[in-house]
């Protein structure tokens, strides 16, 4: 185990880059683990004790989503996060104070997840600067993509951090190597149509298509997908370098608790 | 896809990877109508038999003479079929989805003008369609909830944030990521991602170039002002694109509300209350915190109770091209009563706006003066309101009549 | 005054001695106006700037294919200001009153569109205004009424008789007998005393000129039908003007209610149950009992829930001109319903009558035939009643939750 | 006294025709009264008792109406018992039948008032055979012009009935002429614009207008108006022959009964 504590002093992500840290762990592992939270979803206290419980059950990755008031590309689950989380009173300093103290309390690598306006509004090589600060690895902005995306990319590039960036079923295998010449990190492929949290089929097609990201691209592929059970880890092994689970968690937890978190991540591997 | 669609710094296209090549298609399909003069042909066939394009030019000889200064015309967008300008953008639309092969067509809409313009283009045009509306919005207009319904659209309330417009884009958005390969969404307003800004403004300038036209015919010269509301801004866009290059004065009138300093209005150009940033695919002025959370907004018009406005009008405002001004719920209510009353027109109580400002101006401008007021759409559909804004008591009685009728 | 105004046996002006003079002024000035090219010119005017005039016509080209018949064509009134091909004739009125100099006008309403396009005129010409209508129909247009009030007229129920539309016309008299000085009965369809039928009839025979026009030019030949709903009659006279002489097949739709051996219906030429007699100022078939006294009618269509047919078409009928068809109220809802979903038009329930019957016989024709069906108006004002007829759950949830808003 | 019972012998006006009667009673009174009732409002009965009471008390003329769905002339009062005499089944055959008992009861002369829908319908001819086999001198029908009354005045001439013809203040004296051509038994003069029931103000104006009446006619005028008072009456002598009371009677009748209205009746003169 790499990670089995709260506090490890063996901070190896810290100084390694993203990739190089999911390559080491590839060497271990068939496939990392990648959650996602809204952070100030239910409340600070309740994240701080989810992330404890991933961490301990033994995710790798994980996305920190900066709460917006119109999240377009997320389903229903995720956006009432967003809107509880809003009327909560989070704010975007809150979150990155936020977002510190769980850097420096876990031994895992953090990504930011949110929509454009948050970074645009703050001021974006700001709010990259404020990211590396803070020791968050990269981010995910999914209604920003690169032709839009200038300003963020270059301060991204001048802090060390690294853009996700997408490729969806709809890219075609020219745009995806147009994406690749922006990327870092990793790629996050997104496994259907739709929003965050609806059902992914495990299907041919969907090994077809994660060929096609591969030959797309050289660095590790994360799939986001409606991870549900063991089976589904054991279909993308060798498939994929990171699978993704973002309502998943947020579903569990809400109907059984934090606790139940961990054992529905611990069953998976 | 290149970066495009920006009008000075506002525009672009927003938008998650998985509808990038939608929007390819969209913007290629429409490049290519364009272009094509029998798209355009097409376009005028349809809206000249099947609304009824030209629209009228009025002049309000009452209003006129009661405010004593400028020669006051009306471009009557009401008289469109389902009651307002809306059946320019998606009758263009459709003739876009057609070409498109596609075979759904999904909306969202504020006032319901735009749903009951969509559900009726997708009737005609043998599409399924789905509109997305705002829960706070169908209360205030269920009238056309009935006849979205009944045109055979399905209509999903929205009732995630603060259940309007803007949410019912998002959630539009949402089902259109999902069924892009049949489905178009038929945005509704000159806003949102590239290439909706354009596209809805070019289906509106309609508007314009008929205006144009027709005031100079009728008084041998261009108006001195042209007012139009701005929920979005297609309506206005419409109207002033007639006269962009001349020298005309063009006044955009957003909702005052209850009072700018109230913070319960949806003014972003003519208030301080609004920032530029990105949201719903496109980068515009909107009402938000400074962390760039959208802000509640409201308006007595369903219609223009939106965060956003058209980053095309957005770039002619910074250019100091289009004037923008805001006018207060009570003194929408008192123009559309003098309107009723003078000239027996019913503006929408959006298109009120833009009248409520130009009575303000008529007065201060001379009789060689004219303005051009566009009526967007008739208040038919705003019964509900403006019954409750006077407190009318024998519709209340006659409500709770059929109430009791309805059993509990 | 000499006895004028007959068709056939039909017509006439049984009128009290205290009207004469007012109908001896009335007929004067509409003879004089009639010779005056100017008088047709202002009209034609006002009808396209302040109305749509010309309205489109429609090709239904969903409905045409549903039915494999006769290519439908849709003449659309329902897009004049205020919604009906009521606004022909009130404006024309209008003018005439100008002339006159006389400044209030009354009108009679059963469906509430008359009401609302006379108080609209009443507003854009400054004349005070008062409007009759029978209880009844106020229960079930009261959208109408509420608009007619903001346009600044008086509502008046007429509470005795059947409360109906004839009831408001005898009301509308009454009120007339007392203030014929400065006051002008604006009637509302071609019935009543001569110079009505006819005057009505010309201001409507605005639609088959029109019409007949478009469709030469559309398809370069005749239809061979033209379907219009009848109340009094103005709208079908209006259409069917324009194709008189010419070997076209004019068909009259009355309200057949809920069957012609029900005693429940509306059907004066198309049932036994009329017979000809003398009432509201004019001798033609009304449903009677065998001493004269009017009997209850029923529509699903305030509009023509109504006792007495046009002299003109009387006569028409009598000749052999003009073929009367009823259909009944289910077979109207349904006709609505495949028409808003076929087409995303919505007639008024008086217009749908047309589209019944015409769907009826469209299958039987074969695709070299045309056919014309005059919309004479919208349905929005019908909601109540469409809402009603669908038993709409949401519909009601809304209506009982606003009467919980409003109180006991 | 002419009239003073019930069931007098002394039937002068059988024998007398309309405008005799009229002018052997003007010998004797300064004016005529002349009333006004709606045949079976409120029941056959009650206008029988009502008729009595009028004619004990002085009444000389009576307008018998007979009820019509449609009486576009009269005023709320007058349309509301056409509507309920209609709703209590009353028939044009049971008003012919009760115009019969009457006639034979009552010593004074009577006139039929309605529609012309009634006769119309009836047909118009036989019509008036049947009104003069019951007895009735004469008819006023508020809404057939002479222009529209062809047939109508035809069958009363040969039957020897009297078409009570009406004048109005919107009336030309010119017009009046051509009315009084076809006049018999007296001119039915209107006092006012406005249905029956009205207010009417006694004024130089109505005594001109009763001026161009006498001019055009030299049958006696009869003048139709809101009597209230015996001022009225004294108003009225020497400028008409006839004073009508119709609305006033039913509204005596509807507040305060049947006796009532003799007394009302009683203090007019
Ligand atoms: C009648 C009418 N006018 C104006 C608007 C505002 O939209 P826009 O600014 O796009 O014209 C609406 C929107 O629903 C509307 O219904
Ligand atoms: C829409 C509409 N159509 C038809 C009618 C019937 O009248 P007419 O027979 O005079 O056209 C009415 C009457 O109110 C109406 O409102």
């Amino acid at each position: 185990m790499m990670h089995n504590g709260k506090i490890s002093s063996d901070k190896r992500h810290e100084i390694m880059a993203l990739e190089s840290y999911i390559r080491a762990v590839l060497k271990e592992k068939d496939i990392l683990l990648m959650t996602h939270l809204i952070i100030g979803y239910p409340s600070f206290e309740e994240c701080f004790r989810l992330i404890d419980v991933m961490v301990g059950a033994g995710v790798d990755l994980m996305e920190l989503q900066i709460p917006f008031s119109e999240p377009i590309a997320d389903g229903p689950v995720i956006l009432r996060a967003n809107h509880m989380a809003l009327e909560n009173g989070v704010t975007v300093q809150g979150c990155l104070d936020f977002a510190r103290s769980v850097i420096r309390a876990f031994d895992i690598p953090f990504l930011l997840m949110t929509y454009y306006n948050i970074p645009f509004t703050y001021n974006t090589s700001a709010f990259v600067s404020a990211m590396a600060k803070t020791g968050l690895k990269g981010a995910i902005i999914p209604d920003l993509p690169p032709e839009e995306g200038h300003d963020y990319l270059e301060a991204m590039q001048k802090e060390g951090l690294d853009p996700i960036v997408i490729f969806s079923p709809t890219t075609s295998y020219e745009r995806m190597k147009y994406l690749d010449s922006f990327a870092r990190g990793f790629i996050y492929c997104v496994a259907r149509r739709g929003v965050t949290g609806g059902d992914t089929i495990l299907s041919e097609k969907l090994i077809f298509y994660l060929g096609l990201c591969r030959k797309a691209s050289n660095l590790p592929l994360a799939l986001g997908f409606g991870l549900k059970e063991k089976a589904d880890m054991v279909f993308l092994k060798g498939k994929a370098d990171i699978a993704v689970m973002g309502t998943q968690t947020i579903r569990t937890m809400e109907k059984e608790g934090i606790a139940a978190v961990g054992e529905f991540i611990r069953r998976l591997r | 896809m290149n970066s495009r669609g920006y009008y000075g710094e506002f525009g672009g296209a927003f938008i998650p990877e998985i509808l990038i090549s939608t929007f390819e298609e969209l913007v290629d399909e429409f490049e290519k109508a364009k272009a094509d003069p029998a798209f355009w042909q097409k376009y005028m066939h349809i809206m000249s038999t099947y609304s009824c394009r030209p629209t009228p030019l009025t002049f309000a000889e009452n209003l006129t003479s009661l405010f004593g200064g400028a020669r006051i015309y009306i471009k009557r967008e009401d008289l469109n079929h389902t009651g307002a300008h809306k059946a320019n953008n998606v009758m263009g639309q459709g003739l876009l989805v057609k070409r498109m092969g596609k075979t759904r067509v999904i909306a969202e809409t504020g006032a319901g003008q735009h749903g009951v313009a969509t559900a009726t283009m997708a009737a005609r045009f043998g599409f399924r369609c789905t509109i997305y509306m705002g829960e706070v919005d169908i209360e205030r207009q269920r009238p056309n909830v009935f006849w979205m319904e009944r045109l055979g659209a399905q209509v999903i309330p929205v009732r995630d944030g603060t259940r309007t417009l803007k949410d019912a884009i998002n959630e539009a958005f949402r089902d259109w990521v999902t069924n892009m390969h049949d489905t178009h969404y038929v945005l509704g307003t000159a806003c949102g991602p590239h290439p909706f800004p354009e596209m809805v403004s070019y289906f509106q300038s309609i508007i314009g170039e008929e205006a144009r036209g027709q005031i100079i015919e009728r008084e041998g010269k261009l108006p001195s002002r042209v007012y139009a509301c701005v929920g979005g801004g297609s309506n206005a866009l419409g109207v002033f694109s007639g006269f962009l290059d001349d020298p005309v004065q063009l006044v955009a009138v957003e909702a005052g509300g209850k009072g700018l300093n109230t913070g319960r209005h949806a003014a972003r150009l003519s208030s301080k209350d609004a920032s530029v940033g990105v949201a719903q695919g496109y980068k515009t002025y909107f009402l938000q915190d400074s962390d760039g959370q959208m802000k509640k907004t409201h308006s007595v018009a369903a219609g223009l109770d939106y965060v956003g406005v058209s980053p095309i009008l957005a770039s002619l405002w910074q250019e100091g091209r289009v004037r923008f001004e805001s006018v207060m719920d009570s003194e929408v209510l008192d123009a559309f009563s003098l309107t009723l009353k003078k000239e027996g027109l019913v503006p929408a109580l959006e298109s009120a706006h833009a009248f409520a400002q130009a009575f303000k101006e008529a007065p201060h401008l001379s009789s060689d003066d004219i303005i051009l007021i566009n009526q967007s759409g008739r208040g038919d559909k705003d019964i509900f309101t403006v019954a409750d804004a006077y407190n009318d008591a024998q519709w209340q009685d006659f409500i709770r009549q059929k109430a009791r009728d309805y059993g509990p």
